[in-house]
């Protein structure tokens, strides 16, 4: 009878061993999950800063702006992607996405941001994670922004640079809040065609709608620079109208 | 141009992974007819057919599981790293199948199915592709769900000992729940519904004890379920 | 054994409809994908893409739909009677369909495409299966909602005629709509955001006017357009 | 011209297809008041009023239900191949008519009501207007929703040998559910509510079982129902 | 006991909040009211009353204000450190009082009316009741969507050296507002349209400028505003 | 002109000075509430914990397991409360409330609970505030737990009570759930009175409707194990039922 | 002038209508708090406190009622014509008035409260401020909800009979609902709501029958209840 | 029986005031569609039809409504005391027949409607039933709406004095409306978007203005409107 009561304690036991298994496994992921939306808390407001910064841009400070704005930018990654890189590992990545995805979204919208300004190029999602690179040492895993969160935050870029435009025109830039213009189109365009293939297009389907309402609220500015500056050829009967335009606010103000 | 040969790689990357994802779906919706199958087999436990019997038919899909799970994990495999990202295409089933199986090994042996053997049973003791804990702990609670019926069902067809036995086995599998930190999620919400199947299987127990219908054998020790006298 | 058979017959019919079904989900799909090639090439138009080739790449488009237009007709046809069961499967993809055609034929002719003449395009003149007559309008809405957009770029690239000539298409449409008794549904807010455009539009030639920027010829009447030969 | 004319014909259609469904309405609103006084009568018999007295009120209704259906059928006979395009609007109340019937019938007789049956009894026979099977079967599943209650009643009142004959009869109806495979819809929702039925008329079956109230009668295989001594 | 005693005790400090609360709305809606007295003369600079005049008579309510912050202040100094329990209830008040007051000073000036001085004006020096910086930032930008229509206003009424005065202005004081790192929440909505208000005002210095109609005078260091030539 | 200019220039720099205060502030403000929700997001994840201890209570190892919780309670308040603490001062307490509540709201549910169910008493206000104090030291003004938070946490702990009810009840411990389902009556009871009263009453609207079915709860299982009881007594003749409820899963399993 | 004058009297309207509500408003806010004394008195007949020391306490919040419903008919009759104005202002408050009187006196007399009742114990027998019949109707489901509950705390407290009584009485309230035809708005949700309280009696009857604690006394048609003297 | 003798009344007035309610629903949905046919030959005025034809067709239709709103009243009246408890049925549609009406008398007279005049035309001077003034100022708020839209489209139309009329109008109906203390309600939400529409006709006037189209006539006193050469 002894040797039947200890096989049905062990089993007991044995329930309560794989459970301590359970219960060290679910605080250990718990506690990572912890630290990596701290982290990505961390990467969101300072990447707003930089996105502040880049707006701080106008004709006459454009170098030591953009300067600033790639140095904050690089403390972002050292200081917060980073703490990221370590914690995420293996499956990891996608495991404990939603508690790191705000983060990475606003860090491509920054990073792009500031990106578009200095060449008016996109920043690609290959020289994206290629910059994170050097923030892994070889024994770790490199942190590779997933596709989703990066164009989730590309939609996201497309309302500060409509902000940017506006602003822009305002300060007689004119001609960049035409590039502007095309960009925020081909962008939008390019998405078109890329969101329902998304694992989950809810979220960008939302955006596509605001990202509509920037391009049109840009397009809208620049039909009206347009309108006024035909209106002065004929007053006036000179050239190119944003030429004029480019000076107004710089010469007695 | 360079915006546009980005977007073209996307979206081939994405529709990869669409389609990778309508494979997955193929095998999920097998898997989820083959657990269907198995419970409907299951079922009958409640309509006091010979638990032996019933077992059998049931065990027949447990191959038939154990490759769909391994042409799962091929598909997945082809995406490393990326097992869950797709994972929610296959929890619920996975959870169900995972209860099933529990509970086939309780009617066999009278304990609890571990961890590692749900692992094995679907052939998941790969690194790549693993059976989740949550996934396995939801499926367990899930069983713990089906005790309730089962037990009332036994004692209408005249097994008067099967409540004591049920009891002791949830009255051990809650106290190790309880040794969980769990987060107020879906985990939770189920372990939560175990209260009541523990509290339902002492009422029947009740019931049968104040009767004096439960054997008088204190014989805790004995391991085997079905069957036996 | 009446009942299992009762049911036995449920079964195939349920799962005959079911698998009708996924049949025209897949060819929505292919549908939906095709609509969106030929939207992302009418885009351009807003950037000043000069129009007979904007029109040129999104017409390949065409054919395309109406083959899967005609597929899809096929696979209704199967179950006679039953178009409006299934209707609610294809009737988004259809009425962005037709809001694209619409503004295409716009281009091109500077008229509205009639409802005959959207069911031509696509091949529905058949009798079994046509072009709702309620699609069509929501689709016709849709592409007014395009209009503002238009017109705003047009004149931005130098196109001082366009709000005029919009401004007339619009008015004579949305007074046609007016006669129409619309309940209180999906199609009456359709029509109702119609208005905002006609306001929209009219702005938009106000200050074309105002700066004297709008072409003398004022004569509303003359029917021309953009894309004539 | 052709605009106007286009148009005009719209506005035609629309009203003739905005009256039909007002004619539509003011039948199922009689359908519904109908129900509603056969459903009354029905309930007494949870108030252990004999069954063959209730039934006889209750079924005065279904000649009346019999002509509105037919009424409705006249009227959607106007729009051939058009019946599921209404469909909606007398969905639910044709499921509700069918859930009653199904009560009546299993009542009477202690089987199912067979869909012809069900079509029989409304007059639906015809190839034009018939019972769509999803109604028929959303109808009995509603059927079922009311069996725990009645189970409860009737033992209340002093039947023991209620909850033996509803089990059988439930266990064999969701068996038969069980053969179809159901997509994830309302249908499937409804089916999945029949296991709480199940479950609770077990439970009832138990309590009365555990306390040697069910008649010795173990012989399940008997058919026999209600209605009969 | 010990629990109704202490929920007794929580009962009388709520409703001394709650009616500390009411004596805050009582103050609050005065203050609205003066507010509403404010800007009804205010309002009359867009008809071209002389400024002077304008001025003198809003100016008449800012004691009354004083007055009115100075008896909320000694209300909430009731409840140290919660004013920003009660914040809400007269944040939307301030930022009105403070954008009248921003534009009065503007118009007097021609210069920023800075947080300390705001805060003077309406006697809130004090340590315990101060204005609170983002209410000040978002009265800033309430200000700010004035301009525009004032701009227009004074032009219509033959004032053109309005516009190049206010473009200068709200260009500092968009400069300004980008040191600030906002979050995504209503300052920076606020912040957001002071944008287009800057560019209205540009367009509407454009339009003077290329009609010649603005003065010559470069004379940029003139401060006041109002009467001068 | 050259003063003049002077002048003007002085204007635009005062803005300017004006401004970088201003940023100053709000740099200032977002980053303290950062760390306050830091904080936060730790005092509810180890709160949650001490929950989790409590309810691993049985007959058997009451003591045992009241004496760790009440270790890992000490510990939430030293090692995270206190960073709320040494955050919060002066007027922070209301304007940074949304940022720490919900840790605040957890750590009374936590407090609460463990008390229950070490005293069968509610633990007060004062005296959690009391056990706050020696975490300032006296140049820091105390952080005092307001009193919505505390009933926002006391309406959360219902929910707690009746999962430990039903747990009970199982394990026989009849008595103990019925002073449960007392003491949440009278804390329902008490909270009605109170709802009415609060600044923002919705929240604890929502939650009242969530506490009444924690209670009806209660009430169906107190009423089931009544209603088996009454059976026991006809059949068997003995007296209280529940005392041999008590024993049921003692004896043989 | 004309303009101004007529709008100087639309301001004077909308003052005294403001004003007005505003008086409304305090009185309904001062009949919530004594209603919710009241029923904070009635929560203790969950706890099995004797039924007649439970309703003394409630009940001397009757005449608060009273005078404060009398308070507002004196208000409302200040603009003849115009109850149904303001009627939304106090309807919910109402509504929860009547379900807690209807409550006590059930628990009184066994019966229900009638409608010349209610408005007898609040003074509005009077022709121009009476009690809305949808607002006694919505009252009286509320106080069904309360039924189950009481039910089964006055089982656990010992009291048996208690079921039966409230079932007979549900019953009989539930028949007489039925014979309405409502609308589908609010009371008809609320009165489906009825159902759910019957169906959960009637579980709790059937647990205290079947376990043969119901008393003896089977006689349904007894009339009496808990509180006659 | 008691019970069952109220529940009848309760029945009978239920039924009365539901076939009431469905007789008051006719009469609106005629005011609905005489109320479309006016609009519909107003919206000419925005393509500059000549005012006195435009107005001619439009008032054809204010006998028409002044015939249905006496039909309403007569209903109503049945009922006397409760006005406002059906008020909610026919508000919107009498707000857009108050906005028609005032905007047709300005094209007329250039002055605003007045509250009594709108009364007559629509033949509500009797005191059971007359114009709420609320929906008569809601009304006046959607008029204003439509300002905008018509000096945009006459400025394009050629007619450069319209802006300068129109802002007289509105100018002073804005001042009127700011007079009332109005509540945060819906008719608050209508007169905060006049200010918009004020903002928009100021902004047209400067238009005009500064391109030297607005004709001299400076004298912003003269009464005269379109009508009037
Ligand atoms: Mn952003
Ligand atoms: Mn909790």
């Amino acid at each position: 009878r002894s040797t039947k009561l200890a096989r049905t304690m062990s089993t007991h036991s044995s329930i309560k061993d794989a459970f301590s298994t359970y219960a060290d496994y679910l605080n250990a992921l718990n506690e990572k999950r912890e630290r990596v939306v701290k982290a990505s808390r961390d990467v969101t407001m300072n990447s707003k800063k930089v996105i502040f910064q880049v707006h701080r841009i106008s004709k006459n400070n454009r170098e030591e702006v953009l300067e600033k704005a790639e140095k904050d930018l690089a403390a972002v990654r050292d200081l917060h992607i980073f703490r990221l890189v370590k914690e995420l590992q293996g499956t990891d990545f996608w495991k404990l996405r939603r508690a790191y995805s705000p983060g990475v979204q606003e860090y491509v919208e920054a990073a792009t941001f500031f990106k578009f300004c200095q060449t008016g190029n996109l920043l690609n999602l290959d020289e994206i994670n290629a910059s994170l690179l050097p923030l892994s040492d070889p024994s770790l895993e490199p942190l590779q922004i997933n596709l989703l969160d990066y164009l989730l935050g590309l939609a996201d870029l497309t309302g500060e640079l409509m902000r940017l435009a506006i602003g822009r025109i305002s300060d007689g830039e004119v001609e960049f809040a035409e590039r502007i213009c095309r960009f925020v189109r081909d962008i939008y365009r390019e998405l078109t065609l890329v969101v329902p293939l998304l694992d989950d297009s809810s979220d960008m389907e939302t955006k596509m709608v605001t990202m509509l309402q920037s391009v049109v609220k840009i397009e809208n500015a620049c039909f009206s620079v347009r309108v006024r500056g035909s209106e002065y050829i004929p007053l006036l009967g000179t050239g190119d109208p944003s030429s004029f335009l480019l000076g107004v606010s710089e010469v007695e103000l | 141009p360079s915006l546009e040969k980005q977007f073209e790689k996307f979206r081939v990357q994405l529709e990869d992974s669409g389609s990778l994802r309508e494979r997955i779906r193929a095998v999920v919706l097998e898997i989820e007819s083959a657990t269907r199958l198995m419970q409907a087999s299951l079922l009958l436990v409640h309509q006091s057919k010979p638990i032996p019997e019933v077992l059998e038919k049931a065990k027949t899909q447990i191959n038939v599981l154990k490759d769909l799970f391994n042409k799962l994990a091929e598909v997945v495999r082809e995406c490393p790293g990326q097992y869950y990202r797709y994972h929610g295409d296959w929890r619920t089933e996975t959870q169900m199948v995972v209860s099933l199986l529990a509970f086939m090994h309780w009617l066999e042996t009278g304990t609890l199915l571990m961890h590692t053997e749900a692992e094995e049973k679907l052939g998941l003791n790969d690194s790549d592709f693993g059976l989740d804990v949550e996934d396995y702990l939801v499926g367990i609670c899930f069983m713990s769900n089906e005790m309730p019926r089962y037990v009332v069902n036994q004692v209408t067809a005249g097994d008067y000992d099967c409540p004591r036995k049920v009891l002791k086995f949830l009255t051990d599998l809650h106290a190790a729940f309880r040794m969980l930190n769990l987060r107020n999620d879906f985990l939770r919400k189920k372990f939560d519904t175990m209260k009541y199947d523990l509290r339902r299987v002492e009422e029947v127990y009740y019931d049968v004890k104040i009767r004096g219908l439960a054997t008088s054998g204190d014989s805790v020790e004995d391991q085997g379920t079905q069957g036996q006298p």
